[in-house]
């Protein structure tokens, strides 16, 4: 059995060697080949070493609820369109959600192939905010079910929807760690939110503190977004109101000469 | 750098194998140095990732940080680092000597000290924020860490400093004490590299001491290719022991690299000087111990202006001294002066050992020596000289004149009517005279940190470790 | 000039006479706990710290005065007898310390290692070094002259004699520094490396900084080349108009490039005598020859200085050769130059005024420049220390060297950055030497 | 000359001496990078013609040691996706400490969301004229100009080809300057950052304070609307939690002006160069170059480079020209001081013939020869070698 260990620890070594020779060559192909047979040299190790397969990150039991619907949720709870960095924080310190990052990338095109096989065959989808040129936000998530004017952004709407969220959040009861840090996180962003000290806030005092900028930012941004939730109903057509118009398209007219 | 050294780095080059820029060792090498070679993971400013460390060559302790982005597992690293380094350090508070002090009462001086030997100036550096970020942490409150924690983040922060204090040798760079004594074919920059620079002193270059396959760098940062290929697959994998192993396989050829760097320079007779730096060093370690165990604060994060003051004052004697000291220690380095006009060295020709000044209660005995030298010599008559083989005594330089110079001696050669024996060189001895003198005044002191004038800010705030500098994320 | 109109750095402002100037901060003076003023080379400094000085003597209060040198306290003793000999002024000094003669035959002066010794004078004055070592007294007031050159550890160990001070120096010129590594330090307020004015301003943004406008000594050739080059937003003119400085060489010349170079410089106050483009050693022999000869010839033709001094020959103790290292001064001393003739690097010509000076370029024959070279204020000392004329000798080959300048300077965060940059600085001073440039032929 | 104006053209020759190779795009760390070793005409021809030298160096069987740990690249792109999450909220939190933003300034514009879908380079145009129009109207000072620009895209022209850059975020102030931010993720410990890292970053941000500088003049504003005080978000400490500085980078602007005027004057060096010089890597269909190392070596060997050690950690061909360096003797292998104090003397073995005497000082030589020898000797003396 030594000499079988001595012998893949050999082989694997000389793997690695070529692999990362080749990548410093900026040899893609050869480096993939010889990737794939270091990862099996590296399993019978590990088999050989421990007697057994590795251990899998433990079997996550499947969720009972999906990641879909702990996204919607999240999104429910904050109340406002968000990036999907918030939503998996929120899910995780108040819903006891699982979900992983890695998930939610497909999960904007999935639902968008989805309704446009079935339109309006689900209750809720899953969508990208729209921006002031109507196409789709990069990396912000919002309800289906919400009227038009939470779905699209203006200019100051992050700010907003910030803002929104964090009142959500501090509305919350505090037990999880995990929703202290996020309060205390998004506190020390908004300005009189926190009494300076590193200690839990006051999600009272956040909550007025939030409402007080937000009566700032409110008048122009509800202007604004009404201004685009017209300029969507008129100009998208059902797919494109919810997913967003195409970028091109739009933007091309635009700089037409 | 002087000619003599690049002159010396040709001659590496040409005939492809390092060349001695010093005839002995400058740095005191402890019996039982602690060789300590860290790894942090890339893109972080302090997040340890593994050290291998020990100080039996036979036996390194590997220490591995199987998920380094794991908060809770760096504390258990830096909790394990503790239990290697800490008991190491306090095996050398308990044997001490009684110092007597000139106007000061008599304190405890460790008989021998620590020494961290690390490969290069970023394992120095990285030495230092490790010792940052965990020196303020707390064993209670929110964030805890286990209670050695701390302690370790002070010791580290002590080595750190040290390795900035001119002439000290608690704190070791491989790579700096070998280019101090050697010269390679290569230039300074790649003499940072421990496998690159020990190959030139060993066998001569070696292309593949630039390979990362075949000597991975000596840390602290680890090669790129490494962390994507072996490193990222072994993290993910879940197996702490395939990252062990992996580490490994980065760190032992740096460990052999170190024991190797120690045999080279224990081949080299110490300097005169080496003993006397290194009770300095033990007077020193002997002080931090002691702050230590009366429960001083951590060191602050940053020198307030007094302490900032009086540590450059020690600093700038300390880096006078050393210098002095080396080249008194070491023909090769005077060369460097008497290269550049401000040493000379050459035989007696001529004495006058009962010439004397002035007259009757006044007369002063300043016996005379020409030596006839091959040096340039450029230094105005009436420059204070020294001398190595005499250090205790003063010079003059009368005029130098087509190779001859004539010395008048002014302090070191007795109280008599006529200059006590073996004071004043007998013709056809060899001598060497600088105006390098070891002469430095006292400095004046400081205020109190207390009484920081209005001009640097006034007093400081009192430094209390707050609540901040103990939750202070780990990242 | 490409940099931007700095922020932070003082407002150009309407153009004070120095006068009111003078006026200004002696009335400042109580006002303030300190007060800052910027002297440019040959501003009037010394006159402003004699002034200075008998103004708060005059108040019945103690006055200290703090220099850097020796030569620099033994200066000021003497101007300020000169001017108001009423006054009674101790010298602080050194035990090892020998007063010069001069000081000697002063009536008010007092010279002693303490400050007992000196009985109870006016003024007491001696260097930043001997300060440091006095306590148990305060004085109501300080003048630290040439503050810029202090190191900010050495104020430390000092202000806590004084109450108010006025911090008078040269901010062009060589900043203060240490052998030893101090980046630890970097960016905080009291890095000890800074100069005294940086720490005191830092700590003190609100007190007022006030700028002799006028230099007294650079002649109306220099003045604009020198305040462009090294001043580039504070600025400063000359004293003298464009024709009341003259110089005139007695004898003929023989045509050699020497001849002609002086020629020049003593037309338009300036010349560089450019050698042949070779990369060579620091203490380039052809170099120091050129150097030598040009002393030579300058005392061998006679030449006259006409200002509104008067008109005087100058003499060896009037001409000064300039270099950046000690082994330069080294070999141009051992050139044969008359003793008279004062050599010195660029750190010990500081404060110093020539008639006519001789300066080995920083860069001459280098193939690359260190930031040892590049360092404005070396350039600015040499540069700036004549009345009459300035001779550079370079070889051909700097303007390459200063297009092929690697950048790479580190950042420190929160450390102001300090104006001139070296290589726009050279690069100015260059381009105007170009153009009083006689070309040595080889050999 | 009027009629062969096409061929002489530099930008013309600059394409020859790329080829068929694509171009390179510079981008803003290229562009800082070209004050690095400027005296180097090798270099200055392969940036100045858009020359991808980190595949020519590869191809040339010297392949750059640079590398970045997948470690770094995920730190870094975590650290910039917090500054930004929630509508930039950390970042407007250490605006209005830093520069007072004031509490109505939240707007924002996410440059990125236009021209996603499009091929990069009509992409790149598309938010380029994007970003010049939302510049413009902040510059007019409309009201509903924004405050932050994430992603806007910038551009400056590099010896006759343009750059599109691309900044982490413009803030804008209500001062009615913009200024430069900067995130990168080292860490800013104790209000010190690595001084290396720190000049990196300051010589981008000055590139994008020129560009932008250079857009607002095109748009008839006054460029110096653009503070030179750029804004550095780094992590705190040893957290995540951001922190901005503000740093000062006149410096680095003058010297980057300094060299992008160097640019133009490229004619200069091609004026040396055979007519047929180029190096062109001739990549095959699927990219791979197919020119024989060889006469690609010889190519750049053709055009002289002026070897640092610095070069090695910031040239992709540094490890070509090192060996070039061995083979020729070169005293530059030992670093800009050592070549310095050997005077006119380039080469290792002329440096040691003068100082055991084996050479005799050509004219010039004569005093470095006379220090190498006195150097030589007291090496022997000391080493008891005689």
């Amino acid at each position: 059995m030594s000499d079988r260990l001595d012998e893949l620890e050999r082989r694997i070594d000389e793997l690695r060697a070529g692999v990362r020779r080749a990548m410093r060559a900026r040899d893609g192909g050869a480096a993939r080949g010889l990737r794939a047979e270091l990862r099996a040299a590296e399993r019978a190790w590990d088999a050989l070493v421990g007697g057994e397969q590795p251990e899998e990150p433990p079997a996550r039991t499947a969720p009972l609820v999906t990641v879909r619907e702990q996204v919607h949720q999240g999104l429910r709870l904050l109340g406002a369109t968000a990036q999907p960095r918030l939503v998996v924080a929120v899910s995780e310190a108040f819903l006891g959600g699982t979900i992983r990052s890695a998930q939610l990338t497909s999960l904007r095109r999935d639902e968008e192939r989805s309704f446009r096989s079935a339109p309006y065959g689900r209750p809720y989808y899953l969508c990208a905010a729209l921006t002031d040129r109507l196409s789709p936000a990069r990396g912000l998530l919002t309800l289906s079910a919400w009227p038009l004017e939470r779905r699209v952004v203006g200019p100051l709407s992050p700010r907003v929807d910030f803002l929104t969220c964090a009142i959500a959040v501090a509305g919350r009861e505090q037990g999880d760690p995990r929703a202290a840090r996020l309060l205390l996180r998004m506190a020390r962003n908004i300005p009189g939110a926190t009494d300076g000290s590193l200690g839990p806030p006051d999600p009272d005092r956040v909550i007025a503190a939030a409402r007080a900028e937000l009566a700032v930012h409110a008048p122009r941004d509800t202007r604004d977004r009404a201004e685009l939730a017209r300029r969507a109903a008129r100009q998208l057509d059902d797919v494109a109101r919810l997913f967003g118009a195409a970028t091109l398209s739009t933007i091309k007219k635009e700089y037409a000469t | 750098m002087s000619l003599l050294t690049s002159l010396a780095r040709l001659r590496a080059l040409d005939e492809g194998i390092a060349q001695p820029v010093a005839t002995v060792r400058h740095c005191h090498l402890s019996a039982r140095p602690m060789v300590f070679v860290p790894l942090r993971l890339s893109g972080e400013a302090a997040a340890p990732l593994a050290a291998m460390l020990g100080d039996d060559r036979d036996r390194p302790r590997l220490l591995v940080v199987p998920q380094p982005r794991n908060r809770d597992l760096r504390f258990a690293w830096a909790a394990e680092l503790a239990g290697v380094l800490l008991p190491y350090v306090e095996s050398f508070t308990a044997d001490t000597e009684t110092v007597e002090r000139r106007g000061g009462d008599p304190y405890e001086r460790a008989l021998d000290a620590p020494q961290l030997v690390v490969p290069n100036t970023g394992g120095v550096a990285f030495t230092r924020l490790l010792g940052r970020s965990t020196r303020f942490r707390r064993a209670d409150g929110p964030y805890p860490v286990p209670e050695s924690v701390p302690l370790l983040g002070r010791w580290l922060t002590y080595f750190a400093e040290r390795a900035a204090y001119p002439g000290s040798s608690l704190t070791l760079a491989a790579t700096e004490e070998l280019g101090r004594h050697w010269a390679s074919g290569q230039s300074g920059l790649e003499d940072g590299n421990l496998a690159s620079l020990v190959a030139w002193i060993t066998e001569g270059p070696r292309e593949e001491a630039e390979d990362p396959l075949v000597w991975p760098p000596a840390g602290p940062a680890t090669d790129p290719g490494f962390d994507a290929e072996v490193l990222a697959p072994a993290i993910d994998s879940g197996s702490a022991e395939r990252v062990t192993e992996a580490l490994r396989t980065q760190l032992a050829p740096t460990w052999r690299l170190m024991w190797q760097a120690l045999d080279l320079l224990a081949g080299l007779e110490p300097g005169a000087s080496v003993a006397q730096r290194w009770e300095q060093d033990r007077a020193s370690f002997s002080a931090m111990a002691e702050s230590v165990a009366e429960g001083g604060p951590p060191q602050p994060r940053r020198d307030g202006a007094v302490a900032a003051a009086a540590r450059l004052a020690r600093m700038e004697r300390a880096q006078a001294a050393y210098e002095v000291q080396r080249a008194y220690d070491d023909p090769l380095v005077m060369a460097e002066y008497r290269l550049t006009g401000e040493a000379f060295a050459g035989e007696v020709v001529e004495t006058v050992p009962d010439n004397a000044e002035g007259e009757g209660r006044s007369r002063k005995l300043r016996p005379l020596v020409v030596i006839k030298t091959d040096d340039p010599v450029l230094l105005p008559p009436g420059t204070a000289l020294g001398t190595p083989e005499r250090r205790a005594q003063g010079g003059e330089l009368v005029e130098a004149h087509e190779g001859l110079v004539t010395v008048k001696i002014t302090k070191g050669m007795g109280r008599g009517k006529t200059a006590a024996p073996g004071t004043v060189p007998d013709v056809g001895e060899r001598v060497c005279y600088t105006s390098l003198t070891g002469d430095f005044q006292g400095s004046p002191g400081l205020p109190d940190a207390e009484a920081t004038p209005w001009t640097h800010g006034g007093p400081p705030q009192q430094y209390v470790p707050d609540d901040e500098d103990a939750q202070e994320e780990w990242s | 000039m490409t940099a931007d109109p700095g922020t932070g750095s003082p407002e150009p402002g309407p153009e004070h006479s120095p006068e009111q100037v003078i006026a200004d901060v002696l009335a400042d003076l109580p006002r303030h706990r300190g007060v800052v003023v910027d002297s440019p080379p040959g501003a009037g400094k010394s006159t402003l710290v004699v002034r200075a000085a008998a103004h708060l003597a005059a108040t019945g209060e103690p006055l200290m005065i703090v220099a850097q040198t020796n030569e620099q306290v033994d200066d000021l003793v003497v101007r300020i007898c000169d001017k108001h000999p009423h006054l009674t002024v101790g010298r602080l000094s050194a035990g090892a310390y020998a007063p010069p003669p001069r000081l000697l035959e002063l009536a008010g002066v007092r010279v002693g290692t303490r400050v007992q010794d000196l009985g109870d004078p006016d003024i007491v004055i001696a260097t930043a070094d001997k300060w440091a070592w006095i306590g148990d007294r305060k004085w109501p007031w300080a003048i630290v002259d040439e503050a810029y050159q202090m190191r900010s550890d050495k104020l430390l160990r000092i202000a806590g004699l004084f109450e108010r001070a006025l911090f008078v120096g040269d901010p062009g010129q060589l900043d203060p520094f240490s052998i030893v590594d101090g980046d630890r330090w970097s960016g905080l307020s009291w890095d000890p490396l800074q100069s005294a004015v940086s720490v005191l301003l830092r700590h003190n943004p609100d007190l007022p900084v006030h700028r002799l406008p006028v230099s007294w000594r650079l002649p109306a050739t220099a003045a604009p080349v020198v305040s462009r080059a090294f001043y580039p937003f504070t600025g400063f003119r000359s004293g003298t108009g464009p024709d009341e400085r003259r110089m005139e060489l007695v004898t003929g010349g023989l045509g050699t490039p020497h001849d002609r170079a002086l020629e020049e410089a003593a037309r338009s106050g300036w010349a560089l005598l450019e050698l042949p483009e070779r990369h060579t050693v620091r203490t380039d022999g052809e170099a120091v020859r050129a150097v030598a000869l040009l002393a030579e010839r300058l005392l061998q033709r006679g030449a006259v200085a006409g200002s509104e001094q008067g008109e005087r020959p100058v003499t060896a103790d009037r001409i000064a050769v300039g270099a950046a290292h000690r082994d330069q001064v080294a070999a141009i001393r051992a050139a044969g130059l008359p003793p008279e003739i004062t050599v010195d690097t660029a750190n010990r010509l500081q404060g110093r005024e020539y008639d006519v000076t001789i300066v080995l370029h920083p860069l001459s024959g280098r193939r690359d420049a260190t930031a040892f070279h590049l360092e404005s204020g070396r350039l600015c000392v040499l540069a700036s220390r004549h009345r009459h004329a300035c001779v550079v000798v370079a070889r051909a080959g700097i303007a390459e060297l200063l297009d092929a300048h690697p950048s790479a300077e580190p950042v420190q965060l929160g450390v102001p950055v300090k104006f001139p940059d070296g290589w726009e600085a050279n690069q100015a001073v260059l381009e105007h030497l170009s153009r009083h440039r006689v070309r040595a032929d080889r050999g | 000359m009027s009629g062969l104006k096409r061929e002489g053209d530099p930008a013309h020759r600059l394409d020859a001496l790329r080829g068929t190779t694509p171009p390179r795009p510079h981008d803003a760390r290229a562009i800082a990078a070209l004050a690095a070793n400027p005296g180097c005409a090798r270099r200055a021809l392969m940036d100045g013609a858009g020359l991808d030298k980190d595949a020519a160096a590869r191809h040339l069987g010297f392949p750059a040691p640079f590398g970045q740990s997948p470690f770094a690249i995920t730190r870094g792109n975590a650290f910039e996706a917090l500054v930004k999450a929630d509508g930039c909220a950390e970042l407007l939190r250490m605006l209005r400490e830093l520069l007072r933003l004031p509490v109505a300034e939240v707007a924002y514009h996410d440059v990125e969301n236009v021209g996603e879908n499009a091929d990069a380079r009509s992409g790149a145009h598309l938010r380029h004229a994007h970003t010049r129009s939302l510049i413009d109207r902040a510059a007019r000072g409309e009201d509903d100009a924004g405050t932050l620009y994430d992603h806007p895209l910038l551009a400056l022209t590099i010896a006759g080809h343009t750059a599109f850059l691309e900044p982490d975020v413009v803030a804008f102030q209500l001062g009615g300057r913009f200024h430069i931010v900067e995130i990168k993720s080292f860490a800013v410990i104790d209000g010190q950052a690595e001084p290396s890292a720190a000049a990196a970053a300051a010589r981008q941000a000055a590139v994008y304070v020129l560009a932008l500088r250079t857009l607002l003049e095109e748009l008839g504003h006054d460029p110096l609307r653009v503070s030179h005080d750029v804004v550095l978000v780094c992590p705190e400490n040893f957290a995540n939690r951001p922190v901005a500085t503000l740093v000062d980078v006149r410096r680095q602007l003058a010297v980057l002006r300094r060299q992008l005027a160097r640019m133009t004057t490229l004619d200069r060096l091609m004026a040396g160069l055979p007519e047929d010089l180029t190096f062109d890597l001739r990549p095959g269909e699927d990219g791979r170059p197919t020119r024989p190392v060889a006469e690609l070596a010889d190519a750049v060997r053709r055009t002289t480079a002026r070897y640092a050690p610095d070069c090695l950690s910031t040239c992709d061909l540094c490890f070509f020209c090192r060996d070039e360096a061995r083979q020729e003797g070169a005293s530059d292998l030992l670093g800009r001081q050592v070549r310095d104090e050997l005077g006119g003397v380039a080469s290792v073995a002329e440096a040691l013939g003068l100082a055991d005497g084996s050479r005799d000082p050509a004219e010039g030589q004569e005093e470095i020869a006379r220090l190498l020898r006195n150097a030589e000797r007291l090496r022997r003396e000391c080493l008891g070698s005689v």
